[in-house]
């Protein structure tokens, strides 16, 4: 008993409040959603229209977000995929290059099973740094992309059903909107939820342990950037049905968005932290903000400077940053002691 | 107590490192270091032999122009990555910037000025990214890509994003236009910059702070090291590099655009990459980016001559970098068995 | 910790939109345009004010402040939209069809929006983009480059150049100064993928084709508008093809044509013995041709372009010219003049970016 | 004699060439609690994995109930081999229930089942009697809980075969002795256990044999009842090793060289100490007592609240604020996290060793490798580093010898007040010996040294003072004559403690 009491040392968490601190100190997601109502806020002073044209912001927030849900799942096991861009322009230029549409799409879908395989194969079974990987892919692709396409857009062959595709099913829920929203679910349920899914966080977070606990690593890594790969190449291919066009050089802003979505939502780039919900909270801030300034007529370079802004401010107020800065400062200090601000006071969590 | 290599081994948690291996593994370990050097004079030998043309003083010239610029970004990078924080994307928006700076203030008020002005630009880049990412911890590639916007977003503000051209008679011009040999002066400056940079790197104890802090962190800052001043230091070579290499390409074409570098962020680090520099940090050398430089410029230039269309050549660069990095995990892995 | 989180990311939030009207203000004050960004915020905030006198009109566009091109095409657009009382609201989607999709998206569903310019960033993506404005009874008038034919029916009219045309008067001239001799050329292209050079790359290649198949086209590479890039593509050509075999070169502008020039001149070859033709007559290259350096190049006026494009849209707004291009007046073509050393120092081709 | 319930037969196992394996046999039958020992290195950890199947033989078999299993992880959990790994392998974001039942999530239609994983996850703490919020992420727990959720974690597997390596490293006595009474327990109900330590009392207290493996082979087998720890420690090294745990070395403390008062730090509540020249000072307490984040704040090396630190060397008195100001004014810092905060593993010594003298030997900023390699040389020799192969990258060496480096660079600065946390931990008892040896003599030599350590008699040898901490406080404060293992103990885990 008395031994139990030593061992129990410094974890017993009683009454309301400080049990919802807990709760809040063990979700990931806060900087996403300081952000997000910095945003919010922000919006509805300036430029209520966002909120009347929601399903604009709604397909906006579609638009950034869908490649960066599946880009988190690869994230959470620590690795990276660059090609996801690449992934989405190649696919909607095979969806467009085949004249049957429903054959386009499975074939535009089997894009990103191929690419999915090809990545992980690289990474889980030849053992290259995925980050590199990806990149040759991020070129290998885009070129593929161009050689298909003889270097120009391709067109729908059947135009009217891409234009049917882009109309909303009920109220401003497009197609493309209710996708992204299954997706979200579906991943939030996986990663949650989901053995499979959950174990993912084990790889990221301590990969010889997963393997240890007889984890099939391989076997997750191979999936989890099948996901990714198959997420963007979905993107790829309703970009190219609403649009009815497939551009080979489509999704120059892609890949930097959804990064940026991810790591605004929370998710640690080195893996095993992080969570779906924050990379969708992340997706908003930034659909949210560019609908925002467009709207509000902002010239491009200011809209640029302005976004670029936000996001040096959303990765530099994590409070372990903070408590960073102020240690660093420190550090560089010779002279005499002062008082530390009381910040610091609450340890973190860490260790 | 026998030899440590026994207990390393032993040691159920340390990777163990691979010293007493059969000669077949030493050759693929010696491969792993140095396939690129191989990869690099097989694809020499045989664009000499089969490529018409290759080999003519005229050839060679270009591909030092091709070289120049990316590569003096490449070796300024080099310090970002091997600090181990991936890379620096906003050496786009720096290479523009210091190349209009230099050519739209010194049509205005002369080279010193611009340069002056250029450096200043330069500065607050790599403090900026240095201070986010070594004091804020922040991550690298997410700061840099938002210096990146802020940067453009600052430059096309002020310049549109018109052409800025300097006077037909100029020295920039005749700069960009020297050659030594069939050496332009830029790739001079390449090599300058690599031996310089070489030098700071492998020899000086900042150099030897930035590799230290890429294998341990924590280690590195309780050895009594600022770390948060290391980090600006390697974004600074970095900035300082970008702009360098701004001033080379502004120099080549006499021209400067806000849109003159787009691609350079992720061509700088495939070659970095290609060199054999570990993006985990730690690991890599400046010399090995000069190196991985130079093969996806003769590469690009052999292609070009082969009239081969830019989709294949861009296919065929990721591949290159595929391979590259295969081979050497494969040999690797063969080395450890 | 979560207190010092929840505290800082709104202070810096507000520095960020502080930052963001102050630039707006810059933004009025160095282009003159109508105060739009901060009247349109002020407008939302305040209930419905204005709009009734002013029309709101959005320009999406593939480029701005970010090309020598857009940077020159806004101001003249500018100020013809204030002189006309409209109120602008220009996007930039950086030639990424999504992107102008999406922010087409926004033009339609903002409650006060008159009229749409659209200069396509990808052509064969718009019609989406068109049918969503019709359905909210948008007119829609197409700048700078026009959709495809089957979809005019869904705009009110086009105003601006012909890009697969511009390609063409290049080869012609290449044609009339070949003059029937047997001559190899090299052809530098624009951004690969991007539109506009490939239209330019195929009106000339075909019009080559066609009209002299006498001129022969060696080898091709982009030179991404980029002067440096197009020097060393044109150079590596060079020597891939053989100097000796080429006679020619075409380039998709003039800053490209500027690097082929400078490749040839790298290789002491003496420029006026090559028949070299571009497009663009710009500051780049217009001193190109009174040196008779660069052959022929096709004008392209931008401030024509974004003056039409207002025109246009006005002359929609205000029932001039409806759907369906029926009317006359519905399509103003830019002149392109063929611009040679015999009327490079014309006024009327004074270069303009 | 019954069929033993695990047997490994003439295992080998080599990495390039280097046997760490050498053809051992070891048997152990259910309800023993049989003892592997041996320096680092010695092949333990190896043997071990092997038998967990994480790491693959080159020969040999291992057996349960008599039957050969297949060399594969999967196939040794199934079997019922179960092991509980010295370096902590849990997932630090997944909560306590997760970390104990991960790999084998109980699924329907693979969804996990959380009520039930919770339940399972209580029953197996409630068995080993830990008390601690299932749902709390990992990250967020102290290194001792986290070993008793990994504890946990083999126990629940209903295992046949219970292999603990180094279980005791980073706990306290209190925690350590209630770990082996666990253990006991576990054994009574039919469990095998395999045991491997460096800590020989915990070995002849509750192990019924004892098998000695000497670099990778087996030199040694026996019942516990029929040797001696003397014996058995012989059979270790492979030398005669004269370990006087008693001697103590008569102290003649100068004047104050570090003076800390009213240190208030995360952990740390108003704590002040002063350390003497020649002095050695000894920090104790439980894993949690606040001791590290007392050197660490003391140092600058994290941040105090409130607190005055004043160091006077070389005739100076120097306020020291941050840690770069610590370095600088003479103070060295052997943190507890070798591996994380002590070592650059993947560079050589030498460049080790480099780091924190850079400035004296780089003058102008320039590295000279010779100036270092022999700098490096001098020093390796003198920490006895064995073998003193400076161009070695230090993870290639073992533990001891690790930690010999980390002391090594320090050195080289001739610091007047070193800091040591947790010296000796997972330090085999030769190159603990000598890490003692150099400690007294720094302290000779006229250094104020302050000692941080969990093992009772490294700190009774070698401190001159004890300071005991608990709940970020000093508890008291023993002169080394009358300080024992009780007197310490009961200060630092307080009244309540006392009848345990």
């Amino acid at each position: 008993m008395s031994q139990t009491q030593t061992i129990q040392l410094g974890t017993r968490t009683t009454g309301l409040w400080s049990k919802l601190k807990v709760t809040i100190a063990r979700r990931t997601e806060g900087r996403g959603v300081a952000l997000l109502s910095a945003v919010l806020i922000g919006v509805l002073l300036t430029e209520q229209t966002v909120f009347t044209a929601y399903s604009v912001t709604l397909s906006r927030i579609a638009l950034v977000g869908l490649v960066a849900l599946g880009l988190t799942v690869v994230i959470l096991m620590g690795e990276l995929d660059l090609s996801v861009a690449s992934t989405l322009a190649l696919a909607g230029v095979v969806t467009a290059s085949i004249p049957d549409l429903g054959l386009g799409i499975l074939a535009g879908l089997a894009v990103g099973v191929v690419v999915g395989l090809v990545n992980a194969f690289l990474v889980a079974v030849i053992g290259i740094n995925s980050f590199i990987a990806t990149l040759g892919m991020l070129f290998f692709l885009r070129g593929l992309a161009l050689v298909i396409s003889n270097e120009a857009p391709i067109k729908l062959n059947n135009v009217e059903a891409g234009i049917a595709f882009g109309q909303p099913l009920l109220g401003p829920i497009t197609p493309r909107i209710l996708v992204f929203i299954l997706v979200f679910i579906g991943l939030q349920i996986f990663i949650a939820r989901i053995r499979v899914g959950r174990e993912f966080l084990a790889v990221g977070g301590n990969r010889q342990a997963a393997r240890d606990a007889g984890i099939p690593v391989k076997r997750r890594i191979f999936t989890g950037f099948i996901i990714s790969g198959v997420v963007a190449a979905g993107a790829g291919v309703m970009n190219t049905l609403e649009r009815t066009a497939a551009d080979p050089i489509a999704g120059s802003t892609v890949l930097l968005a959804s990064f940026a979505a991810a790591i605004i939502g929370g998710n640690y780039l080195k893996g095993g932290r992080g969570s779906v919900v924050g990379t969708l909270i992340g997706a908003a801030s930034l659909g949210i903000i560019q609908v925002a300034l467009t709207l509000a007529a902002v010239q491009v370079p200011i809209q640029q400077i302005f976004i670029g802004l936000l996001l040096l401010v959303a990765v530099t107020t994590d409070p372990n940053n903070l408590r960073a800065v102020i240690s660093s400062i420190r550090t560089l200090r010779t002279g005499r002691g002062k008082v530390v601000e009381p910040a610091t006071s609450n340890r973190s969590t860490s260790s | 107590m026998g030899d440590p290599l026994t207990q390393v081994n032993a040691l159920a948690t340390s990777e163990a490192p691979k010293k007493e291996v059969s000669t077949g593994a030493k050759v693929l370990a010696w491969m792993a270091d140095n396939g690129i050097f191989v990869l690099t004079a097989v694809l020499i030998a045989v664009a000499v032999i089969g490529v018409e043309g290759f080999a003519s003083l005229q050839n060679i010239a270009d591909v030092f122009h091709r070289a120049a610029p990316i590569g003096i970004v490449a070796v300024g990078m080099t310090f970002v990555v091997i600090s181990g924080n991936y890379l620096d994307l906003s050496v786009v928006a720096q290479v523009a910037t210091s190349a209009v700076i230099l050519i739209a203030v010194s049509n205005e008020y002369g080279y010193v000025p611009a340069i002056l002005a250029a450096m200043v630009a330069a500065a607050v880049f790599g403090i900026v990214n240095g201070v986010a990412v070594g004091y804020f911890k922040a991550n690298a590639v997410i700061v840099t890509l938002s210096t990146t916007y802020i940067g453009l977003g600052l430059l096309r503000f002020f310049s549109g994003g018109s052409i800025f051209f300097g006077p037909y008679e100029s020295p920039l011009a005749s700069f960009g236009a020297g050659k030594l040999g069939p050496v332009p002066y830029s790739a001079l400056v390449l090599v300058a910059m690599t031996v310089l940079l070489g030098l700071l790197l492998s020899r000086t104890n900042f150099g030897f702070t930035v590799r230290s802090f890429g294998v341990n962190e924590r280690a590195t800052r309780l050895g009594g090291t600022n770390t948060g001043l290391v980090i600006i230091g390697a974004f600074l070579v970095t900035a300082f590099s970008a702009m360098i290499a701004g001033f080379v390409l502004a120099a080549f074409s006499n021209t400067a655009v806000s849109s003159m570098s787009t691609g350079y962020d992720f061509r700088a680090l495939a070659a970095i990459i290609v060199g054999g520099t570990s993006v985990f940090g730690g690991k890599g050398s400046v010399p090995r980016t000069l190196l991985g430089v130079v093969f996806v410029s003769v590469l690009t230039n052999v292609l070009v001559l082969l009239n081969i269309s830019f989709g294949y050549q861009q296919m065929a660069l990721g591949f290159l970098i595929a391979t590259a990095v295969s081979i050497d995990a494969l040999a690797r892995r063969a080395g450890k068995k | 910790m979560r207190k010092s989180r929840l505290v800082l990311a709104p202070a810096a939030m507000l520095a960020a939109a502080a930052l963001v009207l102050t630039g707006c203000a810059t933004e009025d004050a160095s282009t003159g345009s109508s105060d739009s960004g901060s009247s349109d915020s002020s407008g939302d905030t305040g209930g419905d004010t204005g709009g009734d006198d002013t029309l709101k009109v959005y320009a999406l566009l593939p480029q701005g402040n970010d090309q020598p091109y857009g940077t020159t095409y806004l101001p003249p657009m500018q100020a013809k939209a204030a002189e006309l009382g409209i109120e602008l609201t220009i996007t930039n989607s950086e030639y990424d069809g999504d992107k102008q999709a999406s922010e087409c998206e926004i033009a339609v569903a903002d409650s006060e929006t008159d009229g749409i310019i659209l200069w396509p960033a990808i052509a064969d993506s718009i019609r989406p983009c068109l049918e969503a404005a019709n359905a909210a009874g948008i007119p829609v008038w197409i700048t700078n480059a026009d959709v495809n034919p089957e979809d005019t029916g869904l705009t009110y009219g086009y105003s601006g150049t012909d890009s697969y045309g511009q390609g063409a008067a290049s080869a012609e001239m290449m044609c009339e100064f070949a003059a029937g001799a047997e001559i190899g050329i090299i052809q530098i292209n624009g951004l690969t993928g991007n539109s506009v050079a490939s239209l330019r790359g195929a009106g000339f290649r075909e019009t080559v084709a066609s009209e002299c198949p006498n001129v022969t086209i060696l080898a091709e590479q982009p030179g991404n508008w980029n002067k440096d890039e197009s020097q060393i593509a044109a150079s590596e050509m060079l020597t891939a093809v053989g100097v000796e075999n080429v006679q020619g070169m075409y380039a998709a502008d003039d800053s490209m044509v500027a690097g082929g020039i400078a490749a040839l001149e790298a290789r002491g070859l003496a420029v006026e013995d090559f028949i070299i033709t571009s497009i663009g007559n710009t500051f780049l290259g217009n001193p190109l041709v009174i040196d008779g350096k660069l052959d022929g190049t096709v004008f392209q006026s931008s401030g024509w372009d974004g003056e039409n494009a207002v025109i246009g849209i006005y002359r929609a707004l205000t029932g001039d010219t409806s759907l369906g291009r029926d009317d006359d007046g519905s399509v103003l073509y830019m002149p392109n003049p063929k611009v040679t050393i015999d009327n490079a120092t014309d006024p009327s081709v004074a270069p303009e970016w | 004699m019954s069929t033993p319930v695990i047997e490994a037969r003439n295992v080998v196992k080599a990495f390039g060439g280097a046997k760490a394996v050498d053809d051992v046999s070891v048997a152990v039958e259910a309800g023993d609690i049989h003892a592997v020992v041996g320096e680092n290195g010695a092949g333990k950890s190896t043997l071990m994995r092997i038998l967990s199947g994480i790491e693959t033989l080159d020969s040999g078999a291992v057996l349960v109930d008599g039957r050969v299993i297949e060399n594969s992880a999967k196939a040794s959990l199934e079997a019922g081999i179960s092991l509980v790994h010295q370096e902590l392998s849990l997932i630090p974001e997944m909560t306590v229930a997760e970390n104990i039942l991960l790999g084998s999530f109980p699924t329907t239609a693979g969804v996990t089942r959380k009520a039930e994983m919770k339940r399972i996850a209580a029953e197996t703490l409630k068995e080993i009697g830990v008390d601690v919020d299932l749902d709390e992420r990992i990250s967020r727990l102290s290194v001792a809980l986290r070993q008793f959720v990994e504890i946990a974690r083999a126990v629940a597997r209903k295992p046949k075969v219970l292999i603990l390596d180094e279980p005791t490293a980073s706990l306290t006595p209190a925690e350590t002795d209630y770990l082996l009474n666990m253990l006991k327990r576990l054994a009574d109900q039919g469990l095998a256990i395999i045991y491997i330590s460096h800590r020989i009392p915990e070995v002849f207290r509750i192990c019924n044999k004892v098998t000695v493996l000497r670099d990778g082979q087996r030199v040694f087998v026996s019942e516990i009842a029929k040797t001696k720890p003397d014996q058995v420690i012989n059979e270790m090294v492979g030398r005669e090793l004269q370990l006087d745990l008693q001697s103590r070395r008569d102290a003649n403390p100068g004047e104050v060289v570090l003076s800390a008062k009213g240190i208030k730090a995360p952990g740390v509540s108003d704590v002040s100490l002063e350390v003497r020249a020649g002095e050695i000072v000894g920090l104790g307490g439980l894993v949690g007592a606040g001791r590290t984040e007392l050197v660490r704040a003391i140092i600058g090396a994290d941040n105090r609240t409130a607190g005055r630190v004043i160091l006077n060397s070389q005739g100076k008195k120097r306020v020291i604020s941050g840690y770069m100001s610590a370095i600088r004014a003479g103070v060295a810092y052997v943190p507890e996290e070798r591996r994380v905060d002590g070592l650059a593993m993947t560079m050589a010594v030498f460049e080790n060793i480099y780091l924190p003298n850079r400035r004296e030997l780089g003058a102008a900023g320039i590295m000279r490798s010779g100036k270092m390699l022999s700098f490096a040389l001098e020093l390796a020799n003198k920490v006895g580093l064995r073998p003193p192969q400076v161009k070695l990258e230090a993870g290639q060496y073992s533990g001891g010898n690790q930690q010999k480096i980390v002391i090594a660079k320090w050195l080289g600065r001739r610091p007047s007040f070193v800091v040591l946390d947790e010296p000796t931990r997972g330090v085999d008892v030769g190159a603990k010996a000598e890490i003692h040896k150099l400690v007294k003599e720094l302290a000779d030599q006229g250094t104020a040294v302050l000692v941080v350590s969990s093992d009772l008699p490294e700190l009774l040898e070698l401190a001159d003072v004890i300071h005991v901490m608990r709940d970020g406080k000093i508890t008291g404060t023993l002169a080394a004559s009358e300080a024992d293992e009780k007197s310490v103990m009961s200060l630092a885990a307080g009244e309540k403690l006392v009848e345990a």
